[in-house]
Formats: structure tokens, C-alpha cells, sequence
């Protein structure tokens, strides 16, 4: 095998793909390699990113979560009238951080030790969930009193905003977490063969309920960082974030199946997806072409993908 | 001296079976303890209850005089019992150093320590004598090597009991030695092993003393296994007397049916050719690994070929794909029970007529009726064990599943060519005997019969033929007059092998 | 230099946006700028959007937002961007409520658009001398889109003025806003109240409307005992018309999007091009059309 | 085991259960059971039911499909468009369902042939076909020039509109495809274990094509209906249909894992969801409400369904 071949049927491939991908875009569209255009793209996937961090030990698990819009929008809701209501930044951030990790423990919960169907559980949580946050703000949107708020969004550290670090930080804090800790392996080896690992003595109840809260708790984040960004909170925000979500994780190689996922590849999804929507954008694709462009690409990437680990010739 | 483990009055029932009814015995210290039964006796029901995985519905277990309350897992390992299952339980995307540790993972604040993992992996296995890098993931590794990395979990362990439920199913002659020694190393050490096996040959040579259930219920109890003989056991086990297992009966063979020339798969690199005859038992023999399952699947075209031709009756039999094989009147069993047989959630009748069924259906509409009738003969037939044959397959007893299996094949109409890869695996010897009868019958009917077996006297007892594989090639092409056991495994072992400079 | 304009609608699938562009597309050949197209869903696809323009140059953008209430970080991410800044069809509000004045709009007042459908409906239920206080009225709503609660409490609020019975309006909430939902819901509040003979019916649109004078047909009621009036004017309602004989579907409220697209691109463009700063706040209205006079109506809108 | 409790925990407990629920529904609400609001009822449910008959086949064989919403949209409006066109309506079904097959022919053969994961195959379709719709029509809603083709839709037999009739049509169809049929065992028997399957000489290839081929004619057929009824081909029409197609099928028992399915589980589940609306709006329960029921109403019927079968002690 050349080295090049090694290099793009290698477990990173995805990667190297992807990279390939990136040099061209960058070469071809005008105004895409900006630093400007570069930190809004960044900025525009980090809702995205920062749940797929999570999503990503949920479907490793072999488990499912499409309650992840309705819960980033509910405590993006919370974390605005909370601060409001108590005039303390600090304290709506701690409601949010309750709120979402409440949701993610009720659908932990409900899948994990009632054995219901996570589809729908989750189905079931994201209508109740989106419902109560419109019935808390009556269906409208709940502006930010104190302007501090929109400095969690505003703020830079070395010229990049706030959220983007935070998001680099969860790809790294999970990425560790899933690789190098009991906690992943343990997600790997329940969503591998959920049978053989509770045999061994992996405890999958408590695991399946903890992944299901941790993701709760993420998308409060993600829900805090885009109250702060839109400067509101929407009960609205986030319809939909659940199919974009899983789509990124699919598109970085988690299997749906269980068992395998890795955080690059979950980046590199995320960023396909960023990437199509702004040089889309860029280049002033018509709206109703965007549709058809946006599957292709989906279809192109996963296609690739397939062709490069069928020829590395994968067994099952 | 006291007995260490103890069942007291055990009675366990799933909807429709009692699988078990008031069973005590015990079991010394330090005793290889058999226990053995015809399929779906109770074996592997007793096992999970000891396992923690299942409790039981009356009855209690007492280690070392304990009364034992766990009802997890954990608590089981907590107590000092690991038990490897019938079925393997092995996670495929993890490797063999994880799956290894998988439930007990070595390191600090959650935080695994990966060299301490590999390291000691690597050390156990070197130890224990199994060729495999605990680095790799398992869903690379053939059947028997999987089967050889669950026996090693029952060694990293320090545990007062270890059940083994039929470890050697899958494993050929080399690698049950070395499953026999370490079983001998941790006897030495007192550990209690809880021994399920079919194989009577291993039973008297490992065991102390022995158990045999039957229909759930205690059938005999022999705290010295010397003082019982083997037509004993069977006739406890089966209820009668089995004089001769392989029945053995010459056939004349007929014209060639099955052309084999020049076939190589991505696994099998070298290629093979080969022919069987009308009327014909050839039989496969080779250690685990040999390439013989990866042959038939590439005849059967379970796999892609790289090259080669296979006819069936001088037409040839279109590459890669099963249901054209099956038309050409090809079938193969194959000996992934779990992963290629059985069809989960659907009853013993749907996977008894999922491949004949097209033989009575017009016009693609089923017949009930008939298939009811087919399941019926081959339940009976084939003596599943059952309420019923709109049983989950799941439900079953190993060996009942693979009975299944067969008999979806033996349903199976205008076959010429039969491959059975482990066609008794995990069968009890009552069945076996039955089932060597249906193939002799099968063979005196005209077709062509290849066996694959990991089992050197089930081989050399029932078929015409041997051909012996070794690293993927035809190491030898031994016909029946000239069976000799040395010269079986001498052609079966790699020059470089250790076994076979030890043998030697 | 080259003058680049971004314009930002809520619901690119909608024809109604799809005519603003088009005449914002007329105001871009005619003046030679270069017009940039974005659908932005919800806020954060709004975030990314401006971001996207200021990376491309552009120099100003119109918007329609999703959601008013994102006013204060559409106005701090166009200044980061440098961006000017014009809003289309629903006006930013601050976080207390109160409408950003500063920001320059061209729109409709929800509020006063649904009163024009309630006056049509009170007019022709006075015309064809049925008694409002035995009329049973249809809401379609989508209540979590606060200008659709606007719309249609405007045209409850004239119909009640005009005799119709509080006890006789019925919700039929929207799963989604399009016609088969509104259908299902209209046709549980039909059954319901089969007592009933005559019927009106508001909603957000034309599709909501819509759905409900499908219900009243499938339910057997005859179409002069209806009168639909929806919001719009586009191909849904005009496919109605074309219809050979009259449905329930009695008239339509007109935006024209031609203002909306044409004048607020042209401002932008004189902003941008020659400093000239568009009026803070300019209210178009809506213009009642039925099925002989739509093609008039529409024509006097400029639309055709 | 007392024949109340074996009638409850057998086999078709679910339909007991929804039996019972029935009965309470039409005893407790006004309204509910009175001949016009049950035709208004099956009305309500015909785009999902028709649909459910297809998707159920596909979860059953292990397989998973999202584009359905879009195929409904995009065959209603080629429907309208091809009948104006032509000016003949046979014409127009025709071509509905050549391009509803079609779409499903395209998503069959990429999931079986290329192995490419079906959620992201058909999410790409989904949003291709969307967008073809979408471009076909100019974004704009195409009225019906033959006032004929409403017929489909408000016609009668024996006082019961043709769609229902159809609709129920096809649940005996495809009820009698999936229990009597090698085509349905097969399509179980891939669902349990397609390796097996595949084995035993099931061709899983062209089973799992033409399972998607049959979904998109079946989707065709709805979207005519729905388009007759609405008099007019709406690209936006169906959107978030996958979502209640599916949860109505897991509802009525369909394994997302494979192998389990049977038609009245899925009419059960079909007439919960559209039971669930329609008392909510009869009972006039608000907006936000409705979507917290309709959340627990999910979760509380397939918490009954699981308290059942965990009951009977199903393995696995
Ligand atoms: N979950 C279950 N549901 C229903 N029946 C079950 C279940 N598990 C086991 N059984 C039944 O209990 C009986 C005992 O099964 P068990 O697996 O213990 O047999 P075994 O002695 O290990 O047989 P084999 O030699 O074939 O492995 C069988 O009849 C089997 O079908
Ligand atoms: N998925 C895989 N990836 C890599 N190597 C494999 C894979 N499956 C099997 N092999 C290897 O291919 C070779 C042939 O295996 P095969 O299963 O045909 O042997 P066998 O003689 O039938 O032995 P067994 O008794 O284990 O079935 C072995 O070396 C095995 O390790
Ligand atoms: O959402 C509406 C849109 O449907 C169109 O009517 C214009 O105004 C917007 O507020
Ligand atoms: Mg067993
Ligand atoms: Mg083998």
C-alpha cells in the first residue's frame, strides 16, 4: 500500500478527506479563508457542536435523543427569565444547568430503568419540553434585562469569541473522556453488545441514565451561549437541532448501530456541516437549490466515507 | 471435608418450561465438578442463576457456607464467581485487552491506565498460552479465538468459582489443551469449576465428580466420577443406552456433484480445488483459524471469491450469492450459530421454513398449514425441546437452536450438496447419534455431505474423507482406510507451531 | 464600489418571501447591486447569517426576522459587522418591548391587517343578513407565532364589535402551519358544533383559512354558508378563485410584497450608495380582494 | 392466569388496552362518538395511516426512512402539475407514482446496494426532494385546473369517504403481505438477523430495494389523496410527517430494532395519535397544552404496552 493510500484508508480518513475538501473550498470560493468568515463559521456550529459532543455517547450507546432542540431552547428560556426574575446572571445559569439536567435524567430514567423506547421517550420529552417553554413564556420571546448576559456571547479571549472556546473545550473534555476513561469505554462496550457488557458487570442502567443527563446538562450550555448570542430567549429556538445533530455524528462515522464513535470524526462531521451551509451561503446559492445541494453533500460525504472503509475492508 | 458451593432446592420456570425443579447437590473444594444433560435440561439455567444474572424461584446457593443474595453481576464477582457463557459475550469494537477488562477497567478517578491494560493482557495470555495481541479488536478474531479470549476472562480474575458452560464447543484439539491446563493450574490453586459439557471423553478426564440433569430435574448426583462409567452417564442423561455414537455405515460413492478448482477469497489466499462425490462424507479437518469455514463460505458464496470456479452436477454456481447456491441445490449450516443461524424474535416454525418455505408457497402466499407440519416433523424429528413451535428461537437452549438450524436445512428440497461447518456442536449425545444417522441417510440417498469439524473422533468416525487444512491450505486428502489420528494432526499442525514440537 | 446588499427572510418557502426577493432582485438589476439571498430560520441561523455577510463585504442588509424579539443582537451583530441595517415586514423590539426606533422598518401592522379581515367578514355576514350572534367562527391558530396571534386577535377583536358571540369562537390550533393541519383541526370544531349552520373563519394565512373552508366542504356544508377571508394574496388564494365556482373561501387580504421588496432594497441602496438615510417608519396596508376583483387589486399593488 | 389478565397481556394487548381507552374517551367527551367525528377522525389519519403500511415493513427489515414527508409533498404536487399539463387526471396519478416510486427506487438502492446508512440517505433525499418540490413549483402552491380531481378525495361509498376506504384497503393489504406472504416473513427475517437471512437465502439486497421502492409508490398514493383533498399541490405540505409516521408504528409495537411488527399494532397506533389530537381539540385544551399531552400521552402508552410485555416476560 503507497502511503498515500495508507494516509485515506487510514482510520483517519475521514479526516484526510475532509482536509482535502477544506483546501479546495478555500481555493475556489472567494471570501471563504477569512479570519472573519472562518470565526462566523466556527460561531455558527457551535450550538451543533456542543451538543454532539454528548449525542455522540448516546448513539455509541446505542441509545437515541431527539429532545435536544426543545431542551436547549427550554433552558435557554430558563437561564433569561431566571436571571431576570432573580436579577443574578449566575443563579439563571445554575436554573439552566438544573433544568437541562433534569430533562436528560427524566429521559434517562424513563429509557434506562422503565425500558421504554428511547425514540419515544425522547419523542415524547421533546413535545413536552418545547410545550413548557412555551407555556412559561406565554409563546413569546423573553428579551435579557441585564446586558451583561450578552457578554458571555460578546467576549474574546485572543480575538475568538467566548462560545467557540468553550466549544474547542467540550471537544476536548469528551473526546478525553470517551478514549481514556472507564466512563467511555464503558459507552463503547454498551452500545457494542449491550448483553455481554452487563455480564461483565458494567453497571448500564446507571451508565445509560448518567449519558442522558450529561447531555441534558450540555444542551443547558449550548441553550445559555445561544440565549446569550440572540440576546433572547426563544421558546422557539433550536426546532430541528436533533436531526442536524445525529446527522453530524453519522457523518463522523458513529455508528447508529452502537459501538463505535470518535471525537475527530464528530468534529469533522460537525464541520462538514457548518462549512456546506456557509460557502453555500457564500457563493448566493438560491434557497430552494440550497435543499437539493445540502443532500448531496450529505450523500457525497457518507459515500466516500463508505467507499474508503469498505475498500480498508471491514468485517461486520 | 465441607462442601464449598451448594444448591439448595433450586427451581427456575420461564413461561410455557420449568427449567428447572428442585435441584441440590454441592461440590467440593478444589473439584473440577461436571455437569451434564441432555440440550435443554436445565445446564446453562443453572449457570446464569450462579452467574447473578437471573435469580432463581425458589432455592438458595451457598458459597462456603454463605447464603449467597446478590442480584447482579457484580455482586456475583464481588462474591468470587465469574462464569463464561454458552453464548460468547464479547463487545466486537472493543479489543481483546478492553473486553478483557471490560467491568473492572485498572486505573485512577475513572481514568483508564491503557499500558497497565495492555501490559497485563499481554502477560496473562503469554502466560496462559494464547497467540493473540490483546491490541487488536475482537470482531477481527475467528469464533475459536473469540472463545479463547472469554476463557481467559475467567483467569484474570481471582475467583473462588468459575462456571465454564461448554468452553470447547468451539475450540479444536490444540486449544482445548490449553484450556485443560489452566483448568488443572487453578484446581491446583482450589478454585471450584463448574464444568458444562457434552463431550464425555473431556468429563472423565477433567472432572471429579459430576452432575446430570434432566427435564430440569436432578437426574444423578456422583460425588466420585470413578465410580461411574460412560454408558452410565448416557443412559442417566438420555434414558437409554447408546451403543455405538458414530454408527458408521459404508455407502458406495457415486459421479462427481461437487467441482471445486483453483477458489481463493481475501482470507484465503492459496487457491483450492477439490471434488465430492454422489453418496460421499468428506470432512474438513484443521485447527481453528485453518481457512476451512472461510472455504465453504467462498464455495457456498457466502463471501466474495477472488478466483475460481464451483460447479454442482457440471453447472456451474453463480459467485456471491447464497440464494442462487440454494437454487443449484448448494446449502451450507454455517457454525456461526449466533451471528449467521438463528433469526432473533421469529419462532422455531419461521426459521425452520424460512429458506424451504418457497417450495409451497404460490405465488409467494405462505401455507400455514404446511409449514406448521414441516416444523412438526423436524421438531420431532430432531427432538427440540420446546412448548411450542411458535417459540422465540432465542428462548432456546443452545443446542436446541442449532437443531433448529439444521432442521432448516434438512427441510430444505433438492439438495445435492450439503455443507455442515460444526454440524453437533453444543449437541447432546443422544441427539448426535441421531443426527449422524440422518446424514449416512441423506449421503445413501445421493447427496454429496461436507462436514467441518473441530472434533478429531467425530470426524474420523463418520466420514468417507478427511481433508486437513493448515494455514489456509490442503495439508492432506486422507481417505477412511487410511484414518490414522497422528497422522490427522501431524498434517493439521504448522511446522512452527509450539504444540507440535512439544508433541513430537 | 461595488454595493452589496444581504436580504433575510424567516421562511424562504413561503411565495410571499419569495416575491419580496423577487422585487428587491428588480431593485438590484435596476440600481446594478449585487443582492444576497439568505433563509435564516431561527436566531442562531440569523447569527451565522449576518456573519456570512460581513465576511462576503456586503455593506447593508433588510431582514425579516424570526422572532422581534431578537432586536438587540441583530443591531450589536451588524455593527460588529459594520453592516447598516433596514427591517422588513415585522419590526425589532427591544428586551422591554418597545420597538427599536432607530433601526429604519417598512411593514404592516399585524394587529391592523387582521382588523381589515374581520371588517370584510362582519361586511358580508351583514350582507347576506345572517344574524352574527348565531355564527359560529373558526380560529385557526398557531399561537407560538406571535404574529399570528396579532392577526387573528385583530379580526376577533372587530367581529366581536360587530355582534359575534365570545361562546361561538372555537380554536382549532395548527400542528404546523399548513393547510392539512388546519383541515384536521377545523374539522373536530365543525363536528363538535354540528348545530351550527353558518361559518367564518380567520387565521394566520391563506393556507390556515383554507384548511378550514376544506373542512366545512367535507363536512357537507354548503359554500354560502361560509366566509373564509385569509392573509396574503399569493398563489393559494388566487388558485381558489381561478376555481369555476365560488368556495367558502370568500376573500383575501393583499400585502403587497412589491413595496415591501422593491422600496426597502432601493433605500438601502441610496443609504449605502449615496448616504441617504431611509424614513424611520413607513406602515403599508393591506387591500381587501375577492374572487371578480382580485386581478385589479393586485395589478393596483403592482404585483402583476 | 385469569382470562382478563391473559386477555390484557396477550398477544394483542395493545388493542385491548386501546379498546378500553376507546371507551372512556367516547363515554367522557362530548361529541367524540358520533358518526361525523369519527369520519372526521379516520379523515385526519389517512396521510399517516396509508403511510405507517410502508414505513412499517421498512423498520421491521431494520431499516429507517425520513424522506417520506417530502415524497408526499413532491408526488401530490407532480400529481396536480402533470394532470394540468395533460389534462388528464389518469395521467397525473400516473406520473405521481413513477416519481413516488422512483424516489423510493433511488433511497433502496443506495441504503442496499452502495451500504450507505439508511438515516442519512434518506435524510439526504428528504431534503433533495424537498427541494426538487420546492423548484418544481416555484415555492408557490399549484391549484387543480379539473375540478374533477377533488373527487378523489370528497367522494362516497356507503356514506364513507374514498380515502378511508382506501386506507383501509391498504391495512388489509399490507396486514395480509406481512403475515401470509414469504415477501413479509422475509422482510422479518431480515430485520431479525439480515446476516442470517441473507444465509438462508433471503436475497436481502433486492428485498430491502424493493421495501423502499413499495414506500415511495405508497407514499405517491398518499400524497394524491392529500393534494385532492387540499385541492392543490403544496411543496411545503407534510413537513415532520417521518416523525409521526414512525412514532405511530413503534407505538403499535414495530421494533426499531427489526423483526417485530404486525398491522393492527400499527392502525392502533396510528388511531392513538389521531385519537389523542382530536379529543384534545374537542376538549379545547390550549395550544402549549397540547403539546405536553400529546408528549404524554406517548410516553404513558408505551409505558402501558412495556408494563404488559414485561409482564408476559419477553427475553431480550
Ligand atoms: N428466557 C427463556 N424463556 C423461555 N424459555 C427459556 C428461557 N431460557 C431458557 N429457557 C428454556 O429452559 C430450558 C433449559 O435451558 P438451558 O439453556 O438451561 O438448557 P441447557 O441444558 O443449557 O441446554 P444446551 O445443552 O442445549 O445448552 C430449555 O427448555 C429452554 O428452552
Ligand atoms: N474478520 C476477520 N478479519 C481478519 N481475519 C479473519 C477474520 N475472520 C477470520 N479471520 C482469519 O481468517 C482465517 C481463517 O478463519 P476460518 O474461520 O476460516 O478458520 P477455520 O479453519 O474455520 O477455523 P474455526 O475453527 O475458527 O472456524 C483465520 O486466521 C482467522 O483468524
Ligand atoms: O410571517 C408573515 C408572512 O407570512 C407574511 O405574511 C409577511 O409577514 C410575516 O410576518
Ligand atoms: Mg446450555
Ligand atoms: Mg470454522
Amino acid at each position: 500500500m503507497s502511503s498515500l493510500k495508507k494516509l485515506l484508508l487510514g482510520e483517519q480518513g475521514l479526516v484526510v478527506i475532509f482536509a482535502l475538501a477544506f483546501v479546495i473550498v478555500s481555493l475556489t470560493v472567494p471570501n471563504f479563508l477569512t479570519e472573519r468568515n472562518m470565526l462566523g463559521l466556527l460561531q455558527s456550529v457551535v450550538t451543533i457542536g456542543i451538543v454532539a459532543c454528548t449525542m455522540m455517547f448516546c448513539l455509541a450507546s446505542r441509545d437515541f435523543d431527539l429532545s435536544v432542540g426543545s431542551t436547549v431552547a427550554f433552558s435557554g428560556m430558563v437561564a433569561v427569565m431566571a436571571s431576570n426574575a432573580t436579577g443574578s446572571i449566575i443563579l439563571g445559569l445554575l436554573a439552566a444547568l438544573v433544568c437541562g439536567g433534569v430533562v436528560g435524567l427524566v429521559n434517562g430514567v424513563v429509557i434506562a430503568r422503565f425500558r421504554i423506547n428511547a425514540l419515544i421517550t425522547t419523542l415524547a420529552t421533546m413535545q413536552i419540553v418545547r410545550g413548557l417553554a412555551l407555556i412559561a413564556s406565554d409563546g413569546r420571546a423573553v428579551g435579557i434585562n441585564d446586558p451583561a448576559f450578552y457578554q458571555l456571547a460578546l467576549s474574546k479571549f485572543f480575538g475568538v469569541p467566548t462560545p467557540i472556546w468553550i466549544m474547542a473545550a467540550l471537544f476536548i473534555v469528551f473526546g478525553f473522556v470517551l478514549n481514556r476513561t472507564v466512563f467511555g469505554k464503558n459507552t463503547l462496550a454498551i452500545g457494542g453488545n449491550p448483553e455481554a457488557s452487563r455480564l461483565a458487570g458494567v453497571n448500564v442502567i446507571t451508565m445509560r441514565i448518567w449519558i442522558f443527563a450529561l447531555q441534558g446538562l450540555v444542551c443547558a450550555i449550548a441553550g445559555v451561549l445561544l440565549a446569550s448570542r440572540i440576546t433572547s430567549g426563544q421558546p422557539n429556538a433550536a426546532t430541528g437541532l436533533e436531526l442536524s445533530v445525529i446527522s453530524a455524528c453519522v457523518l463522523g462515522g458513529v455508528s447508529l448501530a452502537g459501538g463505535r464513535a470518535a471525537m475527530t470524526g464528530v468534529i469533522v462531521g460537525v464541520l462538514i456541516m457548518g462549512i456546506a451551509e456557509n460557502v453555500m451561503n457564500l457563493l448566493n446559492i438560491q434557497a430552494f437549490y440550497q435543499y437539493v445541494v445540502r443532500g448531496l453533500i450529505l450523500l457525497i460525504a457518507v459515500l466516500l466515507d463508505n467507499l474508503r472503509s469498505t475498500a480498508v475492508g471491514r468485517r461486520g | 471435608m465441607t462442601d464449598f458451593l451448594q444448591f439448595n432446592g433450586i427451581s427456575k420456570g420461564y413461561p410455557g418450561v420449568q427449567a428447572l425443579s428442585d435441584i441440590s447437590f454441592s461440590v467440593r473444594k478444589g473439584a473440577v465438578h461436571g455437569l451434564m444433560g441432555e440440550n435443554g435440561a436445565g445446564k446453562s439455567t443453572l449457570i446464569r442463576l450462579l452467574s447473578g444474572d437471573q435469580s432463581a424461584d425458589a432455592g438458595e446457593i451457598r458459597i462456603d457456607g454463605q447464603p449467597q443474595h446478590y442480584c447482579s453481576v457484580r455482586d456475583a464477582f464481588q462474591a468470587g464467581v465469574i462464569v463464561i457463557h454458552q453464548e460468547l459475550q464479547l463487545v466486537p469494537e472493543l479489543s481483546v485487552a478492553e473486553n478483557l477488562w471490560l467491568g473492572r477497567f485498572p486505573g485512577k478517578g475513572g481514568v483508564i491506565n491503557s499500558r497497565t491494560l495492555i501490559e497485563t493482557v499481554r502477560q496473562k495470555l503469554a502466560e496462559i498460552g494464547i497467540d493473540v495481541d490483546p491490541s487488536t479488536k475482537v470482531g477481527q478474531l475467528s469464533i475459536g479465538e473469540r472463545q479463547m479470549v472469554e476463557i481467559a476472562k475467567a483467569v484474570m480474575l481471582d475467583a473462588r468459582v468459575i462456571a465454564l458452560d461448554e468452553p470447547t464447543s468451539s475450540l479444536s484439539s490444540r486449544e482445548s489443551e490449553i484450556l485443560f491446563a489452566l483448568i488443572a493450574k487453578l484446581k491446583a490453586k482450589g478454585t471450584i469449576i463448574l464444568y458444562v459439557s457434552h463431550r464425555l471423553d473431556e468429563i472423565f478426564r477433567l472432572c471429579d465428580s459430576l452432575t446430570v440433569l434432566r427435564d430440569g430435574k436432578l437426574a444423578a448426583h456422583h460425588p466420585d466420577i470413578g465410580q461411574v462409567t460412560r454408558d452410565q452417564i448416557i443412559s442417566e442423561m438420555v434414558g437409554r443406552e447408546i451403543s455405538n455414537i458414530w454408527g458408521y455405515k459404508p455407502r458406495e460413492a457415486g459421479a462427481v456433484r461437487l467441482k471445486v478448482r483453483d477458489l481463493s477469497g481475501s482470507k484465503l489466499p492459496v487457491p483450492i480445488s477439490f471434488d465430492v462425490r454422489a453418496g460421499e462424507i468428506l470432512g474438513f479437518f484443521g485447527l481453528i483459524g485453518a481457512g476451512r469455514s472461510e472455504m465453504t463460505r467462498l464455495v457456498y458464496g457466502a463471501d466474495s471469491r477472488r478466483s475460481g470456479t464451483v460447479e454442482v452436477d457440471g453447472v456451474k454456481v453463480a459467485p456471491d450469492s447464497p440464494p442462487q447456491s440454494i437454487r443449484s441445490g448448494m446449502v451450507l449450516c454455517p457454525e456461526d450459530r449466533k451471528h449467521d443461524g438463528i433469526v432473533q424474535g421469529r419462532s422455531i416454525e419461521e426459521n425452520i421454513a424460512i429458506s424451504s418455505r418457497r417450495h409451497f408457497s404460490p405465488f409467494g402466499i405462505l401455507s400455514p398449514r404446511k409449514e406448521a407440519d414441516l416444523a412438526d416433523t423436524f421438531i420431532a424429528r430432531l427432538k427440540v425441546r420446546t412448548p411450542s413451535r411458535k417459540q422465540d428461537i432465542i428462548n432456546l437452549s443452545g443446542g436446541n437452536q442449532q437443531k433448529v438450524i439444521l432442521g432448516r436445512w434438512l427441510s430444505e428440497q433438492g439438495v445435492k450438496l450439503l455443507i455442515i461447518d460444526e454440524p453437533t456442536r453444543g449437541i447432546d449425545v443422544g441427539a448426535k447419534s441421531e443426527i449422524y444417522e440422518i446424514l449416512y441417510d441423506l449421503a445413501a440417498g445421493g447427496m454429496a455431505i461436507v462436514v467441518i469439524s473441530s472434533e478429531l473422533p467425530e470426524v474420523m468416525g463418520i466420514t468417507d474423507r478427511i481433508m486437513v487444512m493448515c494455514q489456509g491450505r490442503v495439508a492432506a486428502d486422507i481417505p477412511r482406510t487410511e484414518f490414522d489420528e497422528r497422522r490427522i494432526l501431524a498434517a493439521a499442525l504448522p511446522d512452527t507451531s509450539p504444540v507440535a514440537a512439544a508433541q513430537s | 464600489a461595488d454595493v452589496k446588499i444581504g436580504f433575510v427572510v424567516k421562511q424562504p418557502e413561503e411565495p410571499w418571501f419569495q416575491d419580496e426577493w423577487k422585487f428587491a432582485e428588480v431593485a438590484a438589476q435596476e440600481k446594478g447591486f449585487t443582492l444576497v439571498k439568505i433563509g435564516a430560520e431561527d436566531g442562531e441561523k440569523v447569527q451565522s447569517a449576518i456573519d456570512n455577510l460581513g465576511a462576503q463585504g456586503a455593506q447593508g442588509f433588510i431582514i425579516c426576522t424570526p422572532d422581534v424579539k431578537l432586536g438587540p443582537g441583530i443591531v450589536a451583530k451588524a455593527e460588529a459587522n459594520q453592516l447598516k441595517l433596514m427591517t422588513v415586514d415585522d419590526r425589532l423590539v427591544g428586551a422591554d418591548g418597545n420597538p427599536l426606533e432607530d433601526v429604519p422598518h417598512m411593514g404592516i401592522s399585524a394587529t391592523k391587517i387582521g382588523e381589515a379581515v374581520g371588517q370584510a367578514i362582519s361586511d358580508e355576514v351583514k350582507k347576506r343578513g345572517w344574524n352574527p350572534a348565531e355564527v359560529g367562527v373558526i380560529r385557526v391558530s398557531y399561537d407560538q407565532l406571535p404574529t399570528a396571534v396579532d392577526r387573528v386577535e385583530g379580526a376577533l377583536s372587530v367581529l366581536k364589535a360587530n355582534g359575534f358571540a365570545a361562546a361561538n369562537i372555537f380554536d382549532a390550533p395548527q400542528a404546523k402551519t399548513d393547510t392539512e393541519a388546519a383541515l384536521n383541526a377545523s374539522t373536530t370544531v365543525l363536528n363538535k358544533n354540528a348545530g351550527i349552520k353558518q361559518w367564518v373563519a380567520v387565521g394566520l394565512n391563506d393556507e390556515a383559512v383554507l384548511g378550514a373552508v376544506r373542512a366545512t366542504e367535507s363536512v357537507g356544508i354548503a359554500a354560502e354558508n361560509v366566509v373564509g377571508v385569509g392573509i396574503g394574496g399569493a398563489d393559494s388564494a388566487i388558485n381558489e378563485f381561478k376555481k369555476p365556482t365560488a368556495t367558502g373561501f370568500f376573500g383575501t387580504v393583499i400585502i403587497s410584497p412589491k413595496r415591501h421588496g422593491y422600496e426597502t432594497a432601493l433605500n438601502m441602496y441610496e443609504w449605502i450608495a449615496n448616504g441617504k438615510e431611509p424614513e424611520k417608519l413607513i406602515l403599508t396596508a393591506g387591500q381587501l380582494a375577492l374572487r371578480d376583483d382580485y386581478q385589479a387589486v393586485r395589478k393596483d399593488l403592482g404585483i402583476e
